[in-house]
This record gives structure tokens, C-alpha cells and sequence, in this order.
């Protein structure tokens, strides 16, 4: 019998540009800005911290109750409560500077105007990619109606574009009929990569006081629940643009991500997880890295284009 | 590195009308912990993903071991009554921040109401000085043995009158003439909301600890907020109960709604 | 004290002229001709047994694997396997016109033309009812495409309404951008009542092999996991028609029952979680009816108007 | 009325490498269980929903007790192979139909690998007359002691010949020059293939038990069909492993694919 030596596998991935260490990243607006998890994971092991969004001024978001869990997942409706892009540079960035990761900035805007100003005040920062969120379901202007309209969508960027200095990633919704017809929009007029999913609407009942578990009435459905939903598109995105796909929903372990990257994505992020276990990203990769090690992959690409169909 | 906690179910008991007291045990785990913090408890079911918030009731430090108290309201407390002696539990401890414990006052007043009451047991034993404790519950009481041992003197009232005065803490607050230098509170929000405006009128001092459904417990997420005013932004911000509370003065707290 | 009496509920719900004498009805597909649960279920109790669909000729169905399981949830790819409408009506039909329930049957087809064919035939038939599933994420031809675009879903409704001589639901698909401008549509061509919601489209990914768990690669989504996504479109379009609204996605208990009626469904349609325990539906029942005697409702309507937003 | 009857863990074990045993009790329960017949095991978890469908290995009317016999393949598998002794199991049983024993047979041949094996351990009870038996496994065999109580010979092949010969079940077969007017079959479907194949050859006719993933369980939801061969319909028509099955001729199944 001859001894198999596992070399260690390559984890690093390449986007537009821009190498990350490993493909494991955390999902925007569920790790904060990095500190609070930072207690609890390492952050130089993420391939990347994308942060909550942020918008040009001050957001209160939404009234409370703002989360209701549901079989195999939650809903929540925060309405991107954040303290506005200049509070973001001043307070968080110097903070995440200090990691050896790659830190991506969600981008939230009510117009194009709005989103343009954020990006052009990110631009002259230490931000190594920036993610526009097209698709939150939580907010009623803005957000969601750009996700939701191919045309909406490939303005948003276009006009982003002018101002970005770093590259440019563009959140999908998964609350349309056609996924792939948003991703080709946005990839046509410059989106450098596309992250999906962002959550499902939906909604919970609280049968003994007769309303809605949400203070906003309807909220983002994440978690596992999710997973199949979120697979699906991705696996679909893959297969119609050429700009790197970024690849969560439901990921809560490290054979989900493998899912994710056989469906084509190159990298791969863990949101409600982390309220499971703090831990969750750091898991997920080291399960990543032991099934590349027992089934022999010596990097990311190849799992990406192991699937047989 | 902070990370969740494995511990074994010392004791679980159920010590009144559907309340409910577990023993955790692991090391370290009751080093640090102030009155007023939360332990996040995860289930092991994959039907409910995020863990659950209680109160310490009481932190032993010699037997290192953490006490919580709880209600069955829902499918997760109803899991967690089930564990028994010898099984594993997983945690997050402590979170928050607990009450600030004022060392000058002369007088302190702890209140609490119904599953509120539980947090203000460790928190009895450590304030020093004098100290009377108002309980109100909704019916039958549970752990006044407990505050009993304590040097103090424990009131009751009960929503049903079943046992000592029939009303509502306050209620029993006034007729007592109750005064002190402050006053430290966790119970149901129109209780503490009442209470705030007794203290107001009164310019005492209060602490009150809020409940606010939770996902991350660890200031991450967002969606556990409650409304805290402050001099500009329209008069309040949004912080957050895990992270920035559940502890908070009373007079900051934005009541109306 | 006073002793409240509690008189059993009104369980009554009328849709389109049609009068069942409970709301709880089974989902198409799941419950096969009513048959093989007929052993484990007194049929006779079911508001409505709503059976799978229906072709104008036998179809094969999809390659298997046709299942696999998610998170809360699972996938099907069933592709609608019948043995044509002809046969249904000779073998099947007898069988369920014994017992004193409503029968629904789901009318698939892959043209237009199809549709109708399928619904003539029934005209003649001893059916309640009949459910046009324009959402079989399924199938490639038909179904979905109907089921995705207003006007299409607009023109199958037309022509069927033509052919038909019992009321007509139109069964939604949950795999679009605003489910209630499919309903709208559906409503003024003449439909008499809408159900949702089919499947979400998904996909799962064995990664030991290297490829989709499914034969199909895709397929449908259903079980407790789509629930807030299928309550949230229930809710919508309550608010939007005015023709009754039969709701379904995940309904394992009577609270999940009693969620759907609150946002406005008249009818609840049990699917997966008969292959959770055969006597799903009983238990939804006796659910809904206890929880109406708990909080003192005495009909469904009191239920569907309840709600406090 | 059916229904999902609730059993008690009578007795839970590993016999072998990822190998494991339960007995199950519940009062009826054995009655009227055909070999080849399965349950459908519900597992309590809030994460999977679907049972899982496992064959009856033995069943014993006097204890009122099935016995199962399965591998760890995956999550539901995992979670069986915890409980313990006295916890309760819901099932489904039994479905579907069991192997026809032809009781005019004069020498009988049955034939299992791996998993296939345990439903094949009650139907070797019930087989009158001759009847020999090819048992193949990949590595170290279970269940063998059980086999070599009954009446018939029992031939052993392991696919890494740590037991007996050194090779497939039908090459095993071949050496016997095995010979029978029966083939009764339960095994991964190239092994079936292979021995239908070996079967046709011979004219002998085979019952196989085949396996899909399911969902009901009983025949309503067509998510478990198998090709099966018929005169119309482009000579083969889609019937349900769950209730059609799970045995069936081999000559009629379409093994091409
Ligand atoms: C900081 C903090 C400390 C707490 N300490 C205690 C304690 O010491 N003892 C105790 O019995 N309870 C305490 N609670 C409340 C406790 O967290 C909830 O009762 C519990 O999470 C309900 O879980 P469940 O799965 O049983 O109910 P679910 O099925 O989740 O919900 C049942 C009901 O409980 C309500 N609920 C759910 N989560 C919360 C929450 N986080 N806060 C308030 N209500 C909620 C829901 O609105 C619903 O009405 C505390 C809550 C917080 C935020
Ligand atoms: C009629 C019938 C009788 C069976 N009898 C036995 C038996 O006696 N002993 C035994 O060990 N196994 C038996 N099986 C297989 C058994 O059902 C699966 O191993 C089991 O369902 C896997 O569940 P899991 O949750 O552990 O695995 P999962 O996590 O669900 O899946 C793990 C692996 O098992 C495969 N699998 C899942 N479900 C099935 C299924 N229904 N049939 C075949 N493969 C499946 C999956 O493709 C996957 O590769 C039988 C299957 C059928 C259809
Ligand atoms: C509490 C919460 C807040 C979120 N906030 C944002 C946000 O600010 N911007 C954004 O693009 N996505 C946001 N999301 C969506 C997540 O980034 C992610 O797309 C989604 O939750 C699916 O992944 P998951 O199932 O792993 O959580 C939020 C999700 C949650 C649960
Ligand atoms: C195995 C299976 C087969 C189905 N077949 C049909 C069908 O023939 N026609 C149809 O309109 N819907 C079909 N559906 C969809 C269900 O009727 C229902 O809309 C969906 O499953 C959501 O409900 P549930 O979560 O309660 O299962 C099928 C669902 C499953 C799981
Ligand atoms: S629970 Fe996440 S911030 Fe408080
Ligand atoms: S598992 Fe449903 S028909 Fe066989």
C-alpha cells in the first residue's frame, strides 16, 4: 500500500483583481463591522469581511419587533439601520484595518444619486471591493426596486461605476421571476461580480395576538431554509455570466460551501449561521478545506468546474 | 478567543406554575458574570436556528456553575425543560451588561415583575447596604425563598391576590410609601414603563432591564433594538438591548409606544 | 365564575358557489387519487381532496432521483407523471365520488390547446372543481411559462373558461417578481378563485458524486421551510382580488393553518406534511378547530377577518 | 384506519463495521410483515422531514417485534443509530410488497449483497425446501450466524476476501455452478443487473428488490419509480418502488440506465 501525502490545498481565489486568501467571506449586515465577532473569530482567516450596508446619512431602521424565526430559518426586517458612510470610515474602517483580510463595504441607497455619493466617498478609502445592495427587501424606496427590474439595476451600476474606484459587486435579489436576465444586466454595464442570494420576502403570523411577528409586517426569510432556493440561482448565474459569482444563502457548514462552489461560485459567504454559533465561518472553511483534502483538490477552480451534469 | 460554551445540565427543576430552573455547569463559566447578564442557550433542533436569551439568576462561582430560571412560552423553553441532569448545553456567557451597582446609596429598591424577577436574585446579593425588595407575580410566586434568605425586606403582591397584596407592584409600592436613593428593575415593559414614571415623579434613579427578541446576543445584527433618546437625530437612536442593555436608565428610555 | 360553553365552530367555507364543509384540503400531488391516504385518513372529513394533476395524454414524468431532502424541506422532480385524464376519470373518479368531500382535480397541460382539451373533459365529469396548475416548475414546455407571465397566464385562463362548466382556480407559481400581478391577470379573464403556492424552484447538490441530487437537476420546493415566503404571497394577494384565495406551503399544523386563514385564505391545502405523518390533514383540522373554540371564533370568516395590521 | 404506530426501542446494536441492528416493539406489529416488505422510520428531528425506509430483517409475532439491520449513510441513519433502548420511534408499516415465495419450488436460491442482505434473513425462514444461499459483502459479513441457523447452505464472497472467496456474489455463483428454479434477490442495483443477466441466461426466473429514494412511502406521491417493461408506451411505463415494489422480476425491470 503506498501512503497518500495530503498537501495542503490552495484556497486562495482571484476577483476581478482582487486575491483573497480563501473563498470564505461573512454575508453583509450579519457581522456588524467585524468587531463584535472579532471576540470570537479570528478575522485574519476570512477570506473576506463584508460589512453591514451603509448609506449616505444615518438610517434609524425599523421598528421592532424586527426578527421572527421560522422552521429552518428567520426573518428579519433591520431596514438597514446604519450610521451613514461617514461614521462607517471614521469609527469601523480603522478597526478592520488591522486584519490580514480583504474588506468588501454593502452599499444601500433610496436613489441612484444616493448610492453614487457613497461609493465616491468609499472610493478614496482603504476598501479593497464594494457590494451595492440592490436587493434589500426591507426598505420600501430604493433597495428592492432596483433588484427587482433589469433596467433599474443596470442604471445603478452604470452610474456607480463612474465614481468607483475599487471593484464593483452588485447584490441580487432572489424575488424575481428571471435571476439571470438582473445578472446579465448589471454584468453588461460593468458590475465587476455579483453576489447572491440577499433573503425572500416573507412573512409570520402570531396567531394569539392576531398580527403580523414583524413590527414592518414582512421581512428577509435567511437560513438553511433558504439553501435550495439560493443553489439554484447561483447555479443558474453561473452558467450565464462571466464575471465571478459570490455565492450564500443557508450556508451553514463547511459541505454546503462546497455546493455553492460546485454550482460555480467562486466565493462563498455565511450570514445567519454566525447567530447560530459565533464560530460559523471559521467552521465552514475548515470543512471546506478537509473535503478538498479527502477528495484530492489541490485548489477552488477545480471544485468549481467538478460538477458533472 | 471567546467561543460557545459546553455545558452539562447540573440540575433542572421545576419550581412553580410553569417556571422552570436549570443548573449549568463548566468551568470558568460563573467568573465575571454581573447581575443583570444574559447567557444565549442554542438548542439542539434544527427547526429553531437561533438560540435563546435568559437572564442569570445565580452565579456560583465555587461550584462553577450558572443558575437560569424560565417560563415555557414557546417551542424552545419547552426543549430546554426537557433536558435532563447529564446532558450537554450549548451557551454563549456572559452578554451584556448587567446593573451598575450604585455602592453609596443608603437605601436601594429592587422591583421586579413575573419572569423579571429572576435576574434580581444574584443581583439582591450583591448590592450592599440596605435594601427592600418589591416582587409582584401574576399568581402563585416562585423563589421568594430565596430573596427571603437575603437581608432585606421582600414585599409581594399578586395580580390574583393569592397571595400577599392583591394588585400590582406599584400598587403596593405606593401604599408602602417605598422610597430609597435607587431603584433597580426587570419585569414586563408596561410594568417597567409605570415604574419610570413613579421614579420620575419621585427623582429617584432607575434601572431597568428590557426584553427584546434577539438573533446574534452579541451586538452583530441589529434586530434587538429599542428606542433611547439622545439630543439629537429627532430625539432618539436605536441601540441595541444585547450588546448596549439590557440594562439601561430609565429617564433614556422612549416609553411611548 | 361563569363556565363559557364552548359551541363548536362553523367550519363552512364557500368558494365560488361551492360549499366545503371544512377549509383543510389536501395539496395536489401529494395525495396522489386519494386512495392510497384513503387507509389512513377518513376521507369523508376533508374539506376538499384536491388530486394531482392531470393531461390530456399519459405522461412518464421526470428520470429519477426525484426527491432529495433540505433543511426543513425538500425537492421534487416528479415532472407530473399521470396516466392521462381519460384514465383518471375511469379508475379514479369512481373511487372518490364514495366518499362526502369535495373533489378538486389539477388540470396540467403543455399548450394552451392541452389546457382546454383536459377541462372539456371534465365538464362532463362529477368534479367540484378544478385547478389549473399554470406552475409546475417541473416541466419545461407549459406550466411555468404560463405561470410566470401575466398575459400567458391571462390567455390559458380565457380559453379554459370556455370549456369549463364547474368553477376554475388557477393554481400561482411563487417563482416571479409580484405574484399578485399574476393574479390580477388571472381574475379578470374569469377566474373563480386562486390557490398558492406551487413549489419554489430549487436545487440540491450531492457532493460526493459531483452532481445534482435530483434526476432532473432541479426541481420544486416544498415542506415548513417555505412557509414565510408562501404566507407573505397568500397575504398579498388577498389583498389585491376578490375572488377567494385557497393558501398552502408548509402547512404542518393547525397554527400553521390558522396563520394562512388570518391572512386572508378561505382554503388551506396540506402537502408535504403528509409525507410526514399520513394523517397530516386530520391534525390540521382538529388543530384549526380547537384553536377557533380557544379564542372563541365561530366561523372561518371571523378567522380570515381578524387579522390586526 | 392506518396509522403511524409508535414503537418502543426494544434493543439497539452494532453487529458490524457501520453495521447496526434495532429491534423495535410495538403490540400488532409483526403480524401480517412479509419478508421483503419495509418500514418507513420517522425520525424526531425538526431538520429532516421525510422518513427513511428500511426493510424488515426479522419479525417476531411472539415478542411482537420487527428487527431492522442498517448502515450509517447519512444524517437520518445517524440519528437511528443514537437512540437508545426505550425511547419510541414512530413508523409506517408495513409497505409494500414482500417477495412471492413460490412454495413448489424444488431448490430455491437467494441472493443478497451488502445492505441487501438483512430482508433477506426472514425470507430464508419462510422458504420451504432447498434452498441455498449466496451471501456477498465488500469487506467483514454480518449477520452470517443468523444465516447459518436455517436449513440451507450458506456461501460467503467478500470483495476484498477477508472472508470467504475473493470476488463478486455471481462470480461465487459461477464457481458453485449454482443452480436453483428460483432466484429470490435483494442487493445495489449492478448486482441485481449482473444477476439478472446471469438469471435470463439461465432461465431462471428472479425477483428483485430494488431501492429508490421515497418520500410517502405508500404510493401516492411517485417520487420512488422504477422502469419496468411493458407491451405499449415505448415498452416501459414508470411504476412506484413503494407500493408496486419494492420486488419485482427482473425481467421486467429495464436495466439499461
Ligand atoms: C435579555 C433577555 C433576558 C431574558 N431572561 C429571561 C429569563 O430569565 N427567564 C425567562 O423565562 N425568559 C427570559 N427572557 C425571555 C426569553 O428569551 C423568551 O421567553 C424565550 O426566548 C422564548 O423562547 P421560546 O422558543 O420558548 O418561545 P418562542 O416560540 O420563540 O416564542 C414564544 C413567545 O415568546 C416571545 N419571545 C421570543 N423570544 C423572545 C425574547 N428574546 N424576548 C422576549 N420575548 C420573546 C415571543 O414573542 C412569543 O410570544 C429573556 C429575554 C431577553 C431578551
Ligand atoms: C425499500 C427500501 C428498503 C431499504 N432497506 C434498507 C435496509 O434494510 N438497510 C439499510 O441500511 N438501508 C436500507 N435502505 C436504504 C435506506 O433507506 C437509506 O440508506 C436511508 O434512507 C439513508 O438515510 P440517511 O438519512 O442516513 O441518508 P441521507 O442523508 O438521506 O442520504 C445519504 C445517502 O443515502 C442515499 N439514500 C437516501 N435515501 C435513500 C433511499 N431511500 N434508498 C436508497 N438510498 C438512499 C442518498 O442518495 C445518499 O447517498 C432501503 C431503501 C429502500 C428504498
Ligand atoms: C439580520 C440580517 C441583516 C442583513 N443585512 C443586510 C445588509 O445590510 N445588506 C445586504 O446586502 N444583505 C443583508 N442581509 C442579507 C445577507 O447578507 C444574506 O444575503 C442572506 O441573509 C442570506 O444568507 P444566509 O442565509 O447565510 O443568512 C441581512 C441578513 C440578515 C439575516
Ligand atoms: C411530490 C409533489 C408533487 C406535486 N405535484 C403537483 C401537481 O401535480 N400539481 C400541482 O399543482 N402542484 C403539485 N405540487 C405542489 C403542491 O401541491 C404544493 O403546492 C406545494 O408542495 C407546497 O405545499 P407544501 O409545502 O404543503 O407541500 C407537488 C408537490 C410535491 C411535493
Ligand atoms: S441580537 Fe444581534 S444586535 Fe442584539
Ligand atoms: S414514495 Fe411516494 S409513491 Fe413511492
Amino acid at each position: 500500500m503506498t501512503e497518500t501525502v495530503h498537501k495542503r490545498p490552495d484556497l486562495t481565489v482571484e476577483m476581478a483583481g482582487v486575491t483573497f486568501k480563501n473563498p470564505v467571506m461573512t454575508a453583509s449586515g450579519t457581522f456588524g463591522s467585524g468587531k463584535e465577532y472579532g471576540e470570537y473569530v479570528d478575522l485574519n482567516q476570512l477570506g473576506a469581511v463584508v460589512v453591514k450596508g451603509v448609506s449616505l446619512t444615518p438610517w434609524k431602521g425599523n421598528p421592532t419587533p424586527r426578527v421572527a424565526e421560522t422552521y429552518g430559518g428567520m426573518l428579519n426586517a433591520v431596514g438597514l439601520q446604519n450610521p451613514g458612510v461617514d461614521a462607517f470610515i471614521e469609527n469601523d474602517l480603522p478597526f478592520l484595518r488591522q486584519y490580514d483580510t480583504r474588506i468588501i463595504v454593502n452599499v444601500s441607497g433610496k436613489s441612484i444619486e444616493e448610492y453614487c455619493r457613497v461609493v465616491e466617498k468609499l472610493a478614496v478609502t482603504e476598501v479593497d471591493m464594494l457590494e451595492l445592495n440592490i436587493s434589500c427587501p426591507n426598505i420600501k424606496e430604493g433597495g428592492i426596486t432596483f433588484g427587482t427590474d433589469a433596467k433599474m439595476a443596470a442604471s445603478v451600476v452604470k452610474e456607480a461605476k463612474k465614481y468607483a474606484s475599487q471593484p464593483l459587486m452588485v447584490k441580487l435579489s432572489p424575488n424575481v421571476t428571471d435571476i439571470t436576465e438582473i445578472a446579465k444586466a448589471v454584468e453588461s454595464e460593468g458590475a465587476d461580480a455579483v453576489s447572491l442570494i440577499n433573503t425572500l420576502l416573507g412573512m409570520a403570523i402570531d396567531i394569539h395576538h392576531k398580527k403580523p411577528l414583524l413590527g414592518n409586517i414582512m421581512g428577509g426569510l435567511s437560513g438553511p431554509a433558504i439553501k435550495p432556493v439560493a443553489l439554484r440561482m447561483v447555479y443558474q448565474v453561473c452558467r450565464t455570466v462571466n464575471i465571478p459569482v459570490v455565492g450564500m444563502g443557508g450556508i451553514i457548514s463547511g459541505e454546503d460551501a462546497v455546493e455553492f462552489i460546485l454550482a460555480g461560485a467562486t466565493g462563498v459567504a455565511v450570514g445567519t449561521a454566525n447567530f447560530m454559533n459565533p464560530c460559523a465561518t471559521v467552521e465552514v472553511l475548515d470543512g471546506l478545506e478537509s473535503y478538498m483534502i479527502s477528495q484530492g483538490f489541490s485548489s477552488i477552480e477545480e471544485v468549481q468546474e467538478a460538477m458533472k451534469i | 478567543m471567546k467561543k460557545m460554551i459546553t455545558t452539562i445540565v447540573a440540575e433542572q427543576a421545576k419550581i412553580g406554575e410553569n417556571c422552570w430552573s436549570i443548573w449549568l455547569q463548566a468551568p470558568g463559566i460563573a467568573d465575571n458574570v454581573q447581575p443583570g447578564q444574559f447567557v444565549h442557550v442554542k438548542l439542539n433542533q434544527g427547526e429553531k436556528l437561533l438560540p435563546r436569551p435568559l437572564s442569570v439568576s445565580e452565579a456560583d462561582r465555587e461550584r462553577n456553575a450558572l443558575r437560569l430560571i424560565y417560563a415555557v412560552v414557546g417551542k424552545g423553553t419547552k426543549d430546554l425543560s426537557r433536558m435532563k441532569e447529564g446532558e450537554s448545553l450549548r451557551i454563549l456567557s456572559p452578554l451584556g451588561n448587567g446593573f451598575e451597582i450604585d455602592e453609596t446609596a443608603s437605601k436601594s429598591l429592587i422591583v421586579g415583575g413575573g419572569m423579571g424577577i429572576p435576574p434580581l436574585l444574584e443581583l439582591a446579593r450583591r448590592i450592599p447596604g440596605k435594601k427592600e425588595i418589591y416582587l409582584g407575580y401574576s399568581a402563585t410566586p416562585f423563589l421568594l425563598e430565596e430573596f427571603e434568605k437575603e437581608d432585606a425586606q421582600t414585599h409581594v403582591s399578586t395580580d390574583d391576590g393569592c397571595y400577599g397584596y392583591c394588585g400590582t407592584v406599584i400598587e403596593r409600592m405606593n401604599q408602602d410609601k417605598a422610597l430609597g436613593d435607587i431603584i433597580y428593575s426587570c419585569g414586563p415593559r408596561p410594568m417597567l414603563k409605570a415604574l419610570s414614571a413613579w421614579a420620575k415623579e419621585r427623582k429617584i434613579p432607575a434601572q431597568v432591564s428590557l426584553e427584546e427578541r434577539m438573533a446574534c446576543g452579541i451586538g452583530a445584527c441589529l434586530v434587538c433594538t429599542c428606542k433611547i433618546a439622545m439630543e439629537k437625530e429627532d430625539g432618539w437612536h436605536h441601540r441595541r438591548v444585547c450588546a448596549d442593555g439590557p440594562v439601561f436608565w430609565s429617564r433614556e428610555v422612549v416609553w411611548n409606544d
